[in-house]
């Protein structure tokens, strides 16, 4: 199996009034070409900010990016920002949170489709809006043709997402990142958009990164699952392998706190108690420590690193869900 | 619905000159002496009394409102009272008005041509040495009163490099640079502050826009910084900025006052002061209200622009 | 969290704006001659002539004494204007975006009226009614041209703070606590008064800053047309003065410019930081 | 053809404002030497607005030299000092100087076409005297009227002859009916017309009206003016002229250096320092006036407080004419030291009021004893006017040292002008001419003693031009 993208060794700083903010914090991730690979993590907990500095999209006075990844057999992280952006579009695609806001408020629907077509693929202004004709019915938007004359405000949050799944999609990128593509879409929108993802994926031969705090919709739709906690990949494993053996505390908490269709409602989620340590000031253990019911006297001392238990399965933990440790009560 | 909402447009153009001719009237009454004694220092009692009859000042304050508003709505914008005679209003807002419109179009066109690529490079570059060097030129520059920025000019310009006109005002029909030579020194006076407080605005609009997913969606996408910052960023962020433009339209017609007195622009600013400091109260009453006009109508106009610039905007029309 | 250290700029803004507050009140205390002194044989002197370090302008006054006297004038104009335009505005503003209804669109509407005017013709309009004479002999007292300038300028600053002040508690009476303090039974007037004022008030001093520059310098324009203290005392008086003066004393003009402008940058720059200080606030609300 | 003068030929352009004058006037220029050339037009800055045209509607200094271009006078001064008939062709006086028998110059236009004949005289004359103003015919002619109080009546004697009836003989009558250049001809249609009297000026003049305003005058060449040059040249040269109010003194001067005005007008009073910066410019031409100008304060002795002879002492004693001199005008005239030149009969230092502080106080003390007031007094000024602001400022401070209060009373020019005829004002500035009027006259503040050393620049005064005053601020 070839390998799409791989990133080693992957820090993202962020310069604020308040100190230095680690994002990310020595990611290492291997992306095979054709497979889905889930990111997992409560909000904060910087997939996002990962997902974005693969691609090369954080910019700003104010980040620091290090570390190296490799895309399509090319080192992206050595390349010039012209040389990165040309990978935009065909290589590399993105769809966002909130199809509301990622958008353009001022252009019609049919603009924001053809401008990639024209500007990276060179197509006529009629073969271009043609053509976005066609992706939009690819994304299952019934009346193409009227839909390209609308502005965002216009359409229900479905429409926008299918919308912005079609800008991704328009010139055929090998890797598509979904960053939580359907957060802010209701429960039955959510479930058809993952699916029209994953057959535009199996259909269009892409590799796809979804990042998620749902690790219900990474069971259904991905091949590869990397858990990141405060920055840091703290369990990563292929999807089966993870939910038969799970081994991190968090990753257990992360699934007992996933909504249920079949839960009644009112009925009370899970949640994780606490809060993610301070980024700018982390504490010198675990940074799961004071959230952790296992978490023992080593747990605050010394940092865990990541450990292989054997078919690929990484995890970081001093105590391992199935170890026999004595736990804290 | 959309009707409605023009309506109630109208209906507020109308009630702000209403009430703001109506407070230009009151002022009148507010005077310790008579107005025709003002406008007739010199004038016998009878020559007096008629004057007036014949403004309508013995009809109270609303009767001398009333019968002035009859005549504005009839294009009849009053008289200014020499001793010996009278002059139309209108005979001189149609010398002045022109030369300020011109004044007021070339100030808008100059400042929203330096503002808009100064305020989307800045923003671009926020933080970085070129935005604070924008930005603090332009603050300097903007905390100098125009009137003084308008002298330093005449002085190096005009008098010591001589090459540009310090007075008057030359139409079209004088020969497009003479025209345009008796302008540059008035419009760059107006326009310096102008264009720092829109390279302001549009900084700060673009900066927030810069920020939205729409903006990472269309790097995501491959497009250029310069595609995204024109064709994505420029447009959403636009709306303050013209609005702010047209809100000053007014002002720079009627409100240019000094730098109109220091070039003998002799426009719209300076019939206003003239019908001050001439104590011609008739006068100032139909030219203000006009101002008035402008300032409502150019703020309509903005509005329909702002539907086309943001069609949001357009929805929140309807349901406001 | 960490307090963000103020810039030179700002401590500079600060001091320059100390000293004028300074001179304006203690002004006519310091051995400084009155600015109405002519000195005959001093005329057109250039600056750092000994005992008139600011030189002296083709009228005989001397510069130094008219900065410092003119600061007086000028900033004391300012500040009392904007000081009761903010108070009108921020009482009409607040009380319209707390009531909402008729009252609000009555007020609002009165302010746009206002606008609509521009503000220079607004300021001359109401000083040349006001300080109309009776007796053509009768001079205008200048307490009431002073007393006139500050109500034209006044009456231009209220809907320019009032509509701040009305958008400002249109935002901040929707909150949890406002809407919580209502719900308890909490008297208007003393959820205004503990809610909702505290708050909008760090905004409207922000814009105060902003609307003190505007008003020296709509000070210095209504001067510079000869309808303001007739005696050429402000710093717009000067530059009045220093008008003719153009080519043979520049300084005449360029040292109450930089008074002018320096004064208008600092409340400029005070206002910024100010208002930064807010935006940082509302953004870890 | 504002071309003509560009680039160091401003001397051209005196010139033409030199040839430009002669037209004016039947009083040749001395120092044409070169010939003028025809066309083109002027642009002139000058310190005084327009009023308005009417009778009772008085032009002042320089305002005055920009209408005498639209109109002409029935007589003129020549440079002699007698007056000539003008737009009359001749004048007859009786012997016992009681009537006046003139006859109408054949041929003149009014530039509305009319001829101007003996009606158009008498309609003139009957305006002036009021006769119309009481039918409901004509405008108020003011002040003019006392002017012409001691006529009995006038009668058309022939399509062009008019005889005039006084009730008391009067030498100087053609004096009168010159009244400094200011009883313009103007066309009856204009004295008729009612409402527009005031701003439609129809004269015979060598110019016709293109537009006025407060603030500006445009002027288009007359093509059927009726004089010609010495080589028969139809006159004007000009083809137009467009004078611009501007108040203030920066504005003339740069606007001369900016090669934005060809001519400018300065005053003696308060513009020194700028004409004398002028003198040194070699692009520019500056033209003195021949004429005496004395910047002088008017005391109205008809009302309080200057009804009281001690508050006029007070005032006279306490102005420092050396100081006002050296402070304001640089030194560049001699303080007065009687109320008229040493050119005229009638100069005579003995008796005239010197700077006396102590006895100014000593003045305004018995001016106190006398009606229990304080002495005070307003004092208007050109708002707007730096100059006329300082010049008031200087008087005040010596006023202030005597003990006697002066208020400064900011007023526009129209408003000073339109006040100062019917006599409103307690005390004013004005500058006066040798060889007007001295009916007004009172203490001078300073006058040129030095003899034709004239500070008007480019400015050739038309002979006997300005009437009794030139009430503008304190010029």
């Amino acid at each position: 199996m070839t390998t799409m993208m791989s990133i080693s060794d992957m820090y993202v700083r962020f310069e604020t009034p308040f100190g230095l903010l680690e994002a990310v914090r020595g990611v290492n991730l291997e992306i095979p070409a054709g497979a889905s690979v889930g990111i997992v993590g409560e909000s904060g907990s910087g997939k996002t900010v990962m997902s974005r500095a693969a691609m090369g999209l954080l910019s700003g006075s104010n980040v620091r990016r290090e570390g190296k990844v490799v895309f399509n057999g090319r080192e992206l992280t050595a390349m010039s920002k012209e040389e990165v952006r040309n990978q935009f579009g065909t290589g590399m695609a993105m769809i966002f949170q909130d199809p509301m806001t990622a958008l353009n408020p001022v252009r019609r629907v049919g603009t924001q489709i053809s401008e990639s077509l024209r500007v990276r693929l060179g197509m006529d202004k009629k073969q271009a809006m043609q053509r976005s004709a066609e992706l939009l019915s690819l994304v299952r938007i019934p009346d193409p043709e009227a839909m390209l004359r609308k502005f965002p405000y216009q359409l229900s949050g479905g429409m926008r997402q299918r919308v912005m799944i079609a800008i991704a999609i328009s010139c055929n990128p090998e890797l598509l990142f979904a960053d939580e593509p359907t957060t802010a879409l209701d429960v039955t929108v959510q479930a058809q958009i993952l699916q029209l993802l994953s057959d535009l994926r199996r259909d269009l031969k892409m590799s796809m990164v979804l990042v998620t705090h749902d690790l219900g919709v990474v069971a259904n739709h991905t091949d590869f699952v990397a858990v990141m906690y405060a920055g840091e990949i703290v369990e990563q494993a292929s999807t089966t392998e993870l939910f038969a053996n799970m081994k991190m505390p968090y990753t257990r908490a992360l699934l007992e706190s996933i909504p249920n269709i079949e839960m009644k409602s009112g009925a009370r989620l899970k949640v994780i108690e606490g809060r993610l340590p301070n980024p700018v000031d982390r504490p010198k253990g675990c940074g799961f420590v004071t959230r952790c019911t296992y978490a023992q006297q080593k747990c605050h001392d010394e940092h865990p690193p990541l450990v292989d238990a054997g078919n690929g399965h990484l995890y970081r933990c001093w105590y391992p869900l199935g170890h026999t440790i004595a736990r804290k009560q | 619905m959309r009707g409605s909402f023009w309506v109630q447009r109208f209906a507020q153009l109308l009630i702000t000159v209403f009430c703001v001719t109506f407070g230009c009237s009151l002022l009148v009454q507010l005077l310790p002496v008579s107005p025709a004694e003002i406008l007739l220092p010199v004038g016998s009692p009878e020559e007096r009394e008629l004057l007036t009859k014949e403004i309508g000042l013995d009809r109270g304050p609303i009767g001398y409102y009333l019968k002035w508003l009859g005549e504005f709505v009839q294009g009849d914008f009053g008289d200014i009272y020499y001793s010996g005679g009278t002059e139309s209003v209108s005979s001189r807002l149609a010398v002045a008005f022109p030369r300020s419109i011109w004044l007021m179009i070339y100030t808008q066109v100059l400042s929203l041509a330096v503002a808009i690529p100064l305020g989307v490079w800045s923003a671009y570059r926020v933080g970085k040495r070129a935005d604070k060097a924008i930005s603090n030129t332009l603050f300097t520059l903007s905390s100098i009163p125009n009137f003084a920025i308008a002298l330093i000019l005449v002085l190096i310009l005009g008098v010591r490099l001589q090459w540009l006109p310090t007075l008057d005002y030359q139409p079209y029909s004088a020969g497009i640079w003479e025209h345009f030579k008796h302008m540059i020194m008035p419009v760059v006076s107006l326009s310096v502050g102008l264009i720092a407080a829109y390279t302001r605005l549009l900084r700060a609009d673009m900066i927030a826009a810069l920020r939205e997913d729409y903006i990472l969606m269309a790097a995501s996408k491959g497009l250029t910084d310069r595609r995204i910052l024109w064709r994505h960023a420029f447009r959403p962020s636009s709306v303050t900025l013209f609005t702010s433009a047209a809100l000053n339209m007014g002002a720079l017609i009627g409100g240019a006052i000094v730098i109109e007195t220091i070039f003998a622009t002799y426009g719209v600013g300076f019939e206003v002061f003239a019908a001050i400091s001439g104590r011609q109260y008739i006068a100032l009453q139909s030219i203000v209200g006009l101002i008035s006009i402008f300032y409502v109508v150019f703020n309509l106009i903005v509005d329909i622009l702002a539907g086309y610039v943001d069609p949001r905007t357009r929805d929140r029309r309807v349901n406001a | 969290m960490r307090k963000r250290k103020y810039t030179i700029p700002t401590y500079f803004a600060f001091a320059w704006l100390g000293l004028a507050v300074f001179l304006a009140i203690f002004g006519s205390f310091l051995p400084v001659d009155g600015y109405q002194v002519i000195h005959g044989d001093f005329i057109d002197s250039p600056p750092l002539t000994p005992g008139h370090w600011f030189g002296v302008d083709s009228n005989g006054y001397d510069i130094f004494s008219g900065i410092i006297n003119g600061a007086r004038l000028s900033v004391f104009i300012a500040i009392v204007s904007v000081g009761l335009g903010g108070a009108i505005g921020a009482l009409l503003g607040i009380t319209a975006a707390y009531y909402r209804g008729r009252y609000d669109s009555f007020i609002n509407s009165t302010f746009n009226v206002v606008l609509s005017v521009p503000n220079l013709v607004l300021a001359l309009a109401l000083v040349a009614v006001l300080a109309t004479n009776v007796d053509i002999n009768e001079a205008v007292p200048t307490w009431r041209r002073l007393v006139t300038l500050i109500i034209s300028l006044t009456v231009v600053i209220i809907p320019i703070l009032g509509r701040i002040a009305r958008a400002a508690t249109l935002a901040w009476s929707g909150r949890e606590f406002v809407v919580a303090a209502r719900s308890m039974g909490m008297r208007d007037r003393d959820i205004i008064k503990r809610h909702i004022v505290p708050n909008v008030l760090p905004a409207l001093i922000a814009v105060g800053f902003l609307a003190v520059g505007v008003v020296i310098i709509a000070e210095a324009s209504l001067s510079l047309l000869g309808v303001g203290i007739p005696d050429g005392a402000s710093w717009g008086g000067m530059l009045a003065r220093g008008r003719n003066d153009l080519e043979y004393n520049p300084h005449a003009l360029y040292i109450p410019i930089i008074a002018l402008a320096f004064t208008v940058i600092s409340t400029n720059h005070v206002g910024d930081v100010l208002r930064g200080g807010l935006d940082r606030r509302e953004g870890r609300l | 053809m504002k071309q003509l003068f560009r680039g160091g030929r401003r001397k051209v352009a005196a010139v033409m404002a030199i040839a430009l004058v002669a037209s004016l006037s039947q009083v040749a220029p001395t120092n044409a030497a070169e010939k003028p050339k025809a066309g083109g037009t002027l642009q002139v800055g000058i310190f005084d607005s327009f009023p308005g045209y009417c009778m009772a509607d008085n032009l002042a200094n320089s305002a005055l030299m920009a209408g005498r271009t639209i109109y002409e006078t029935w007589v003129e001064q020549r440079a002699d000092g007698k007056i000539v008939p003008y737009v009359l062709s001749s004048v007859e006086n009786s012997a016992d100087f009681k009537s006046w028998k003139m006859t109408v110059r054949d041929g003149v236009q009014f530039h509305d076409g009319t001829p101007v004949n003996g009606d158009a005289l008498v309609t003139n004359l009957q305006a002036l005297r009021g006769a119309l103003t009481l039918l409901g015919k004509a405008p108020s002619p003011g002040t003019a009227g006392g002017f012409t109080a001691n006529i009995v009546d006038v009668v058309k004697v022939s399509t062009n002859t008019v005889q005039v009836n006084l009730y008391r003989p009067q030498v100087d009558f053609l004096e009168t009916l010159y009244a400094s250049g200011r009883f313009f001809v103007r066309a009856p249609s204009q004295i008729l017309g009612g409402a527009k009297c005031s701003t439609t000026p129809i004269g015979t003049g060598p110019f016709k009206l293109v537009s006025t305003k407060l603030n500006e005058l445009v002027v288009a060449k007359n093509p059927n003016y009726w004089r010609e040059d010495a080589n028969g040249t139809r006159l004007p040269y000009l083809d137009g002229i467009t004078f611009t109010f501007l108040v203030e003194t920066a504005s003339r001067v740069s606007g001369l250096k900016s090669k934005s005005l060809d001519i400018a007008m300065f005053t003696s009073a308060g513009e020194v320092k700028q004409i004398r910066d002028l003198q040194k410019n070699k692009n520019v031409t500056v033209i003195e006036s021949p004429e005496e100008y004395y910047p002088s304060i008017w005391l109205n002795n008809r009302i309080a407080p200057f009804n009281s002879k001690n508050a006029r002492l007070a005032v006279s004693y306490a102005i420092d004419r050396v100081d006002y001199n050296k402070v304001r005008n640089r030194n560049y005239v001699s303080p007065a030291k009687s109320i008229v030149g040493p050119n005229n009969i009638m100069y005579n230092e003995k008796g005239f009021i010197q700077y006396d502080l102590k006895k100014a106080k000593e003045a305004a003390a018995a001016y106190k004893a006398e009606t229990g007031k304080d002495l005070e007094f307003s004092f208007p000024y050109t708002a707007g006017s730096t100059e006329s602001l300082a010049n008031a400022t200087q008087i005040q401070k010596y006023m202030t040292a005597a003990g006697i209060k002066m208020n400064l009373l900011p007023l526009t020019t129209a408003e000073i002008i339109q006040r100062a005829f019917p006599q409103q004002f307690q005390a004013m500035a004005l500058l006066l001419m040798e060889g007007t009027g001295t009916a007004f006259i009172a203490p001078f503040v300073i006058s040129d003693t030095s003899g034709g050393n004239q500070s008007h620049i480019l400015r050739k005064t038309p002979r006997g031009a300005l009437w009794h005053s030139q009430p503008v601020g304190v010029h």
